[in-house]
């Protein structure tokens, strides 16, 4: 077992890094890793819970739970998600809200690291 | 070092790859990057295909625009999830988005 | 009475950015908008794939079976079925080797009666020209 | 007085599009113009209420506010917005809610559009 | 045609602009097009200034980049928001953004 | 016990998306993360201004007075208050012909004794390889 942790950086809905994430993170998982995932920019919009599953757009909600329930850790930029009018009792629960330390402390440990940047 | 790197966009902005050196190169297409694998602009295969290194695209993504069925180079490797997880761990040691 | 006419012009590729989707969406919403216009007025959209925009119209995507979002293919189909002129720039795709075998051209199976129209540039400027007002994507 | 109609398709805080927007909107209104603003895409998270302004975050909600008090008609796309988890319930107040083809509409009754699209 | 054409990023991945052929041109460079008056890569000023139209640049856009002082070439106007207002509904007809 | 050294590696312009930004937070919240780690264990970001994200180190941004947020350049600022390694690749600022008198050259009026490091790429591809990890932005 290894450790993987990824810095989500993109809109839920648009360029596919969340969905592609969220992918690799599953894989990552059913090989028997463990994944940190760090959520900041405009990625934190993830983070809404009550999110309407709706054909034409990706969603991450049902996501985000399931990789929750199989071990993943989740954070949340606390400052980001402010920002964006989200606060905790609006967002999906099992989340972690930190200040953006969590995602150096979780590369501290980890063996690899995938920052999905770009635009 | 052992770098991999994911090109996740068609047009890129970024010139840092064509100055980067390093031991061993992989270089996977992911998302928009899968364009590279198969569109050829005026007849030309792409650029960035004409490095030392080894290139990989996923075969999700291909599907997802269309080219499921497409001619891919011998010289890139169709692969899911699960083997950019592996490569990741077992093949390279830093990783690049681009 | 008056009907407007909207160029929606799509430049770049699909999947990175919702917009090109959205260009799609937009233009098929015409459909139902006489409940906001008055008696008579009408809009009248006309979908331009220029450029990068023009790889969009690739066959077969899968993106409902990779990532169960609707592809752009079906937005483009939803789009003819709607009755929508959907024009390709024909030097796009010669300059991307993309032949007819390998586009939507139709939405024939969705009970649609219009096609694609594989034009030149050319023509996508005289639609930007006659439009009223051109919404860039 | 001419109409001006404006497509805002970007997220809130990043390619500083809908920045952008809210300074022209109100120099529209400055010179006596009507102006409309239509949010799809990436651009409903504009309309989630309480965003907190931290001054390394553009912000948007009190702008729109006073757009809205100036005689802008600002109206979110639904279904982008539903699918990004933002009910009614969270949404500042007075900004319109309804689908893609009210914007076809203020279009047809526009002297000028402004699509701001891009990436 | 009076078209209005607003270019708003310096890395520019369509071509649009240089096939539209319009009466009237006006290009208004905006947000991160305004490194388009300023900066010139290898000596030479950007390629998107050689055109048949009229250039403006907006001031608070220059001024937020560290570039409120650059010199700018004199077929550039700089303007205001207010100004953009005006060319809209005075100068042009219809407006791309890019 | 360990120290693990990260590469932040800026390569776009700033302003355009979030990114360049919060490639500069990140690396500077570096300064609290000990509160998380394990006695001894350190971590040491390095920022790298790349190709079009050189002109990130532009002076005189007013992005404060004009649209009312924090300026790239006061990040820059605030990373070499905090201690941070910031390099800038000498090429890229020839290239565009951006002289030093045109950038943050340090942020002495903050009262910090660290400055820009002006540095042929070659030495951001070591900082690269020494690295334990690398982020691109």
């Amino acid at each position: 077992m290894a450790v993987l942790s990824m810095g989500i950086f993109s809109s839920l809905i648009g360029s596919m890094s969340t969905d592609f994430a969220i992918k690799l993170a599953s894989s990552a998982i059913e090989k028997g890793h463990k994944v940190n995932l760090w959520l900041s920019g405009n990625a934190v919009g993830l983070v809404k819970k009550s999110q309407k599953h709706l054909k034409d757009y990706s969603t991450g909600e049902k996501h985000l739970i399931d990789l929750m329930q199989k071990g993943v850790e989740i954070c949340t930029c606390e400052a980001c998600t402010y920002a964006r009018g989200i606060q905790k009792a609006d967002a999906i629960e099992g989340v972690q809200w930190n200040a953006m330390h969590w995602y150096l402390a979780k590369i501290h440990s980890s063996d690899r690291v995938l920052q999905i940047g770009g635009e | 070092m052992k770098l991999a790197v994911f090109v996740s966009d068609y047009r890129l902005n970024v010139d840092t790859l064509d100055r980067l050196t390093s031991a061993k190169l992989g270089i996977i297409l992911v998302q928009n990057g899968v364009y590279h694998a198969t569109l050829k602009e005026n007849g030309k295969p792409s650029s960035l295909l004409g490095k030392n290194a080894d290139y990989y695209v996923l075969m999700d993504d291909l599907e997802t625009r269309g080219l499921g069925s497409a001619t891919i180079d011998d010289n890139i490797k169709v692969i899911s999830y699960g083997d950019i997880v592996d490569l990741i761990f077992n093949e390279y040691e830093k990783t690049a988005w681009l | 009475m008056a009907d407007k006419k909207l160029a929606f012009i799509v430049q770049r590729t699909p999947y990175k950015s919702e917009n090109p989707k959205l260009a799609l969406t937009h233009a098929i919403s015409y459909q139902t908008v006489e409940i906001l216009l008055e008696d008579g007025d009408t809009v009248t959209p006309t979908v331009c794939l220029v450029g990068d925009g023009v790889i969009a119209c690739l066959k077969d995507q899968k993106a409902m079976e990779t990532y169960g979002i609707t592809s752009t293919e079906m937005h483009l189909k939803s789009a003819l079925l709607v009755d929508l002129d959907v024009m390709v720039c024909k030097e796009d795709l010669d300059r991307f080797g993309i032949s007819e075998s390998m586009i939507v051209l139709d939405a024939e199976d969705m009970g649609a009666d219009k096609k694609i129209q594989i034009v030149p540039f050319a023509s996508i400027v005289e639609t930007i020209k006659n439009a009223n007002h051109v919404l860039f994507f």
